[in-house]
């Protein structure tokens, strides 16, 4: 883990290129300070966002994980955002019966003239994930207690 | 493999706040760098020599930026790396200023977070597969959205760089809001004078067609190839058949139709012809106000019409346009009276909009160019001028400016003055904004040679007393209260998005920001281009633009169409979905979520069925991917794989 | 929605100068089947001076008396008075958004507040609650004489985010009530103007010359009385006027009614019970036309006017009807 | 589950078809296995029973040409959802149902009668009689029925070509179906987290489950497997154990038909087919679907609605 320890969290934002990378772009050009955990992946639409790449990040040790796309109807490629609301509030829902904090996890739509969104998202995640804490790790060692069938 | 990093300061914009030399000198010891460097400009040319260089001296196969946003400089260096002869996908860049440095105030944290961002890009980039665009055709038919200037600019320019200009227009005129004007700013030549002959241009131009009174119903395909299917809304009137006589208008019984053209200014009949210069000149048939249509008992247009062209039964009709490129100047609109409930919200007659002001000012206007009050139809003599009727006003939902109130304000005031010599015009203002060539000697004039009394001040309130209306605001410079007695009081409301314009851009696929104003590629470099290949931008739909800067983004979107129909093939962005026949099972499931149809299957010998992407149809979004179960295709450039490394060198080191 | 039962506070104006708008408000309530119950040991709104001088102390003022309704189980408090019903939605709001700012007012009260009581002026539940249609349907009474300038003052629209009812800029809920009694009701362009009333005792001269323009205006506009819903409202407009016309050399004589008052003769409770007799500009001249014109018209036939009126439903029909078309346009109807 | 109606069914499907997919005696009279009967002589061979556990619908993919085959109410599901998927083409497909009291779980059993070795075994109405050395044990068929069976909603197949019995009704309805997950998902996180931890932890990565799943239709392109793309490694540790389940929980959101086969292929007896069910149960709750129930219904990952009734934008707090 390459967080700088005592001050950041890692936190994985998957960002489509044409909204939300853009209003992430637009929040820099205006100069809105944010905290610095966050590291963004680049891809095209938050469809590309197969909800395995969330389970993938946060099994391998995120604290959070952030996916934004373009508004509802303003996706570039016209549907890719309408799969991924279905797919990832799918893995909402579902993360929590396998342990995982829901509130670990967050998607969300912002333009790319939403800077002042952006600024206020990405803050507003960094800070709660940092109320919540680090991850709790997986148990790497084979003396797990045994919780016995019901 | 050989990774080289460069890391720009970008002068001080990133070298402010990131240690560049230390950044360098820590990804130079990550997996399969054998070069790192950092570099003033990077984006500069000795910047981009630099890196030319080190890739033939380093032997470099694969290079990574850390600079600015991809969207700024992505392929400016794919460039870069090509004319140094490797693959232009060898390339990622990280984004360490847009995202890093100008957001982050901790130098160490920065430095940290920029050294991240390169190591996810070299995992990225040691993975990136060589790519080769395929080419293919162009259709050079240029639709046009919209006939206001700026639409027929567009769509003259085309035209006479010899492309097929296919003109879409809602109203059942063109000319949009020109065509409604008296006179302009700051010459104070005739609109219609100026506008009417480029207006015949278009109707008479043999490369436009013109489809008036249209709507875009929806719009399929991409750059090169669209389908664009419109709306002919019915007019009831056979338009072949209409002459534009104007019979039926004089014999329509209907007096009290509202009147688009004049803003209700005064009442139009329920079939008319919007203006003596409308063109096409052709009858249109209001059907919320028709005695026929609403009751079924009238018809005596029908009757009267020599041309016999009235027809009750006519249709909606659809047809549909195959185009390569779509120049966007579908306008403005203006804000409703009634968000203004101080200034009377539309409930006094005498309180009225600039561009009914205009009306009342235009000799083909409903008063014949005599300004006459609505209440008591007498001359005014004192009128007050309102800016920023809503325009800046955050409590609304409007922080911007409208862009051309002040202009026009002052050219209103001084065609008072000429008007009835003996008024006295009053404006009440917040700043005057005249940045343009002849603009701030023209609001001078206004107040010099025509005694314009400027007020800078807000307007608090507006009411009747008696026949006069009493304008009530603050005289900031003087530091007081002041009411003004006037006859009439003109508002300059502000400028909106065009009703509809966010339904057009979700049909285009193109942005559009809060306000409903369509959102531009870069906002000073790539002003008339959209992020949609093939779809650009004219006019006040981009934003409120007055005459000058609206035929010219016309005049730049031609320009920007006739460069990419100058080829007769154009290449394709090979970052898209690819399909690894071995591992696809054949489900499909690609095929039925693809947005843009463009996976179809297909029978391998042997009868295994596979799906098979069509490279010219697929856009690159990847839903297909995190569609498949077995991983059995991928998005170039933005495989699994990548974004597994990229999550892994986050996560897992 | 109509609630049976609402927290009654009618404040300490109510409680004297304002004694004629406390008692036609229980009458006519009381006529349109609501309960209005008091809360015990309620005690000053904080509206002023405190919230001249200490914000804190203003919102424990105003908590104290929404933690009493709290725990009423009434789901909505109401009050006759503006003045009183914005410290308790200011009060609300920053308890509601402000956690600090909720535990330190908190620690002031004996029974803390937990946010959970929402306030609504008695005009806008007789508005909205209760409804034109049951206004109408008491009605015994025309008051042919009355022309009514409404007036609803600064604060009972305002500011919009709080206020949360009416038009900040061009309130007609109550033109709209007495045009369902029946009353003429003048197009009046002062309805939100200050009338200076909060500064009666620093500042006289201002306080009379923004009085005398209210006035004049309410000449102006055709009408014979102004109709209030504020007790600040009704006593700068009515105990001031003689000294407005001493200043200004008017000669003002204008009645200053409570909406409620109106709304009381017409559902045909006398001047007496209403508490007219306390005004100091006298109602007679408006009322003795009542009467008289009672006698001779026909239930039946008041009904009909009155309903035609409230279909109609309005005041300045020039005014408030929404305009036909998309597009706002001034002169429309010229 | 009428044995003799199910051979004169068979009698008559068999001249139409290639192979009809039913069950006969394997290792023991509790251990039925799957048969492919081409010619009549073999048609006595068949058995019907509640240990004829196997969803032979899972079959139907692998095979090219016209076949018949037998399906519980649960396995007909299945058939539904691959041809909803066009993974079979329903016409090629003969449906021969037998309504279902519910089955037996081996393994229940087998712990029930400290695994014996079984000489005999018969069912009547609602015991299972099992011989062995030590002697006979009756045993309540609801006592060693799976978990599946005593959520079942669906005991008459949902698409029959033939219906080899009475229809039976359901005994439970849609609020108690998925009673099970609602107490789960009432423990804290903390509790679930461990639970899983737990069972994942037994996990052996023997991928059983997923070959005994009738719609993990990947094969050898599963990507737990695969290195283009390579999502995980082939270390045994717990992170990959819980990354592997969670890929075949998630691949089969709005498709599983719980037909519960990986939780009965799984050595390990690990609960896998809770994780599939919680997700049909948010499925159903998000999108009102449930899948291997109407031919034409669309798997709700695979498409979308542009205003989603019951999806509301997410606050961060």
């Amino acid at each position: 883990m390459s967080v700088v320890e005592g001050k950041e969290l890692r936190i994985v934002g998957f960002l489509c290129n044409w909204c939300s990378y853009g209003g992430a772009d637009t929040a820099g050009v205006s100069r809105f300070k944010q905290p610095t955990d966050l590291r963004i992946i680049r891809v095209p639409c938050s469809g590309r966002v197969d909800p395995l790449f969330v389970v993938k990040a946060l099994i391998s040790g995120a604290d959070g994980v952030l996916v934004s796309g373009c508004h509802p109807r303003d996706c570039h490629y016209s549907d890719g955002n309408f799969y991924a609301r279905r797919r990832l509030e799918m893995l909402k829902r579902f993360l929590p019966f396998v342990g995982i904090d829901a509130r670990r996890f967050h998607y969300t739509w912002v333009s790319a003239s939403e800077g002042q969104r952006w600024q206020q998202t990405v803050t507003d995640f960094t800070s709660l994930i940092h109320e919540l804490g680090p991850a709790p790790l997986l148990p790497q060692n084979k003396t797990l207690p045994k919780e016995a069938r019901a | 493999m050989r990774v080289g990093v460069f890391i720009c300061h970008c002068g001080n914009n990133i070298a402010g706040t990131v240690d560049v030399a230390r950044a360098a000198e820590e990804t130079a010891k990550l997996p399969h760098v054998v070069y790192s460097t950092h570099y003033m400009y990077t984006c500069s040319e000795p910047g981009q020599d630099e890196i030319k260089q080190a890739i033939k001296r380093e032997n470099l196969d694969r290079v990574v930026v850390a600079a600015c946003s991809p969207r700024m400089h992505e392929l400016t260096f794919r460039r870069t790396v090509e004319k140094a002869g490797l693959n232009r996908y060898f390339f990622e860049m990280a984004n360490i200023r847009e995202h890093v440095s100008w957001i982050g105030e901790d130098k160490d944290l920065n430095t940290n977070k920029a050294i991240e961002a390169v190591r996810m890009a070299v995992e990225k980039v040691v993975r990136d597969k060589p790519l080769y665009s395929s080419s293919f055709k162009v259709n050079k038919r240029v639709l046009v959205i919209g006939a206001g200037v700026a639409g027929m600019q567009s769509a003259l320019d085309c035209a006479e760089g010899g492309l097929d200009v296919v003109l879409v227009e809602k109203s059942p005129a063109i000319g949009g809001m020109m065509a409604r004007l008296d006179k302009t700013f700051p010459t104070i030549d005739c609109s219609i004078c100026i506008l009417g002959p480029k207006m015949v241009d278009v109707a008479q131009h043999e490369k436009i067609s013109l489809h008036a009174y249209s709507e875009i119903e929806e719009i399929k395909g991409y750059v090169g190839n669209y389908q664009v299917k419109v709306r002919k809304k019915t007019p009831y009137v056979d338009w072949a058949k209409c002459t534009g006589c104007g019979e039926c208008m004089e014999k329509c019984p209907t007096k009290n139709a509202y009147d688009r053209f004049n803003f209700g200014v005064a009442p139009t009949r329920a079939i008319n012809i919007p203006f003596p210069q409308a063109i096409p000149k052709k009858a249109t048939i209001d059907a919320k106000f028709c005695r026929q249509i609403q009751k079924g008992k009238c018809g005596v247009c029908a009757k009267v019409c020599p041309a016999k062209a009235i027809n009750f039964e006519l249709q909606d009709q659809f047809v549909t346009e195959e185009v390569g490129a779509i120049i966007v100047a579908s306008g403005y609109g203006l804000i409703d009276q009634e968000l203004l409930p101080e200034y009377g919200g539309g409930r006094y007659p005498d309180v009225i909009t600039g561009i009914q002001y205009e009306r009342l000012l235009n000799a083909s206007g409903p008063t014949s160019g005599h300004i006459l009050r609505p209440s008591d139809k007498t001359e005014p003599k004192s009128i007050v001028f309102v800016s920023c009727a809503g325009s800046r006003d955050k409590s609304i939902g409007i922080p911007y400016c409208s862009n051309f109130c002040c202009m026009y304000i002052a050219k209103q005031a001084i065609l008072t003055k000429d008007h009835i010599p003996d008024s006295q015009s009053f404006v009440f203002y917040m700043d005057i904004r005249a940045p343009g060539k002849g603009y701030d000697e023209f609001t001078r004039r206004a107040q010099e040679d025509y005694g314009v009394k400027y007020i800078r001040g807000r307007v608090s309130r507006i009411y009747p007393k008696g026949k006069k209306m009493i304008v009530q605001g603050a005289d900031t410079l003087l530091g007081a209260k002041v009411e003004v007695e006037a006859d009439l009081v003109v508002l300059a409301t502000a400028a909106t998005a065009a009703p509809g314009a966010a339904a057009l851009a979700e049909k285009l696929h193109i942005s559009y920001d809060t306000h409903g104003f369509y959102v531009e590629s870069h906002p000073k470099l790539r002003p008339v281009e959209t992020n949609t290949a093939g779809v650009y931008l004219a006019g006040a739909a981009q934003g409120p633009k007055d005459i000058p800067s609206s035929v010219g983004q016309g005049s730049a979107a031609a320009a920007k169409v006739l460069a990419l129909f100058s080829r007769d093939m154009l290449e394709s962005d090979p970052a898209i979905a690819r399909v690894n026949q071995n591992a696809c099972v054949g489900c499909l499931k690609c095929a039925k979520t693809c947005p843009f149809q463009a996976i179809k299957d297909e029978v391998l010998r042997g009868g295994k069925v596979v799906a098979n992407v069509i490279e010219t149809v697929c856009a690159g979004c990847g839903v297909c991917t995190s569609t498949c179960p077995c991983g059995a295709i991928q998005l170039q450039h933005f495989t699994d794989n990548q974004l597994l490394a990229e999550v892994n060198s986050l996560c897992l080191s | 929605m109509i609630e049976q039962e609402y927290a009654y506070y009618s404040g300490c104006s109510l409680e004297g100068t304002a004694s004629s708008y406390d008692r036609s408000i229980r009458l006519i309530l009381k006529a349109l089947g609501v309960t209005l119950r008091e809360p015990d040991d309620w005690s000053c709104c904080g509206s002023t001076p405190a919230h001249a001088m200490d914000h804190l102390l203003a919102g424990a003022l105003a908590a104290r008396n929404l933690a009493i309704v709290e725990r009423m189980e009434t789901a909505t408090l109401t009050t006759p008075c503006p003045a009183c019903l914005s410290a308790f939605k200011k009060a609300h709001a920053r308890a509601t958004e402000d956690r600090a700012f909720k535990d330190e007012v908190n620690q002031l009260l004996d029974i803390p507040y937990e946010g959970g009581v929402k306030a609504k002026s008695t005009l806008q539940v007789i508005y909205e609650d209760v409804g034109l249609e049951a206004v109408a349907s008491k009605v015994t009474t025309v008051l042919p004489d009355l022309k009514a300038a409404c007036y609803y003052g600064c604060i009972l629209s305002r500011p919009p985010r709080l206020a949360a009812f009416d038009d900040p800029e061009n309130p007609i809920s109550m033109d709209r009530l007495l045009a369902a009694c029946g009353v003429e009701v003048c197009d009046f362009a002062f309805k939100t103007e200050c009338c200076g009333a909060a500064f009666g005792v620093p500042k006289k001269e201002m306080v009379l010359r923004l009085t005398h323009k209210v006035l004049t205006m309410v000449e102006d506009c055709g009408a014979n009385c102004v109709v209030v819903a504020c007790p600040l409202c009704q006593q700068n407009l009515d105990l001031r006027q003689a000294q407005v016309n001493r200043a200004m050399g008017s000669s003002f004589s204008i009645p200053i009614l409570y909406f409620s008052e109106v709304l009381g003769l017409a559902f045909g409770y006398t001047p007496e019970e209403l508490g007219l007799d306390k005004h100091i500009v006298s109602t007679d001249a408006l009322i003795r036309s009542r009467r008289s014109k009672e006698a001779e018209e026909t239930v039946s036939t008041v009904k009909e006017k009155v309903k035609k009126s409230a279909a109609q439903g309005t005041a300045g029909k020039s005014g408030n009807a929404p305009g036909p078309e998309d597009t706002a346009s001034a002169t429309k109807e010229a | 589950m009428n044995l003799e109606k199910l051979k004169e069914i068979v009698r008559t499907v068999l001249p139409s078809v290639d192979v009809v997919i039913g069950y006969k005696k394997g290792l023991d009279a509790l251990h039925p296995v799957p048969c492919f009967l081409t010619s009549p002589d073999e048609i006595d061979a068949l058995v019907l029973n509640p240990a004829c556990m196997h969803n032979l619908a899972a079959y139907l993919p692998s095979l090219k040409n016209r076949a018949a085959v037998v399906v519980k109410g649960c396995d007909s599901r299945t058939v539904v959802q691959l041809a909803q998927e066009g993974l079979i083409k329903r016409e090629n497909v003969v449906v021969i149902g037998v309504p279902c009291q519910g089955a037996v779980s081996v393994r229940k059993v087998l712990s029930a009668i400290d695994h014996q070795p079984v000489i005999e075994a018969s069912f009547e109405n609602d015991t299972v009689v099992i011989k062995t050395k030590k002697g006979e044990a009756r045993l309540a068929l609801r006592d060693v029925a799976p978990d599946k069976c005593l959520a079942c909603r669906y005991p008459t197949p949902v698409v029959a070509d033939h219906l080899a019995g009475e229809e039976v009704e359901p005994k439970i309805d849609e609020k108690t179906a998925y009673q099970e997950i609602r107490e789960f998902d009432a423990r804290s996180l903390e509790e679930r987290r461990a639970y899983w931890m737990a069972e994942f932890d037994r996990c052996i990565r023997c991928y059983a489950c997923r070959n005994a799943c009738p719609l993990c239709v990947c094969r050898e392109s599963c990507i737990a497997e695969t290195r283009d793309p390579h999502w995980m490694s082939q270390k045994a540790t717990q992170n990959e154990k819980m990354m592997f389940h969670m890929i075949h929980a998630i691949h089969l959101a709005g498709r599983c038909t719980e037909c519960g086969e990986c939780e009965r292929a799984c050595p390990m007896g690990i609960p896998v087919a809770r994780l599939k069910k919680k997700i049909n149960m948010e499925m159903k709750e998000l999108f009102g679907y449930e899948p291997g129930i109407s031919m034409d219904d669309k798997p709700p990952m695979y498409t979308f609605k542009v205003e989603e009734e019951k999806i509301e934008e997410h606050k961060i707090r």
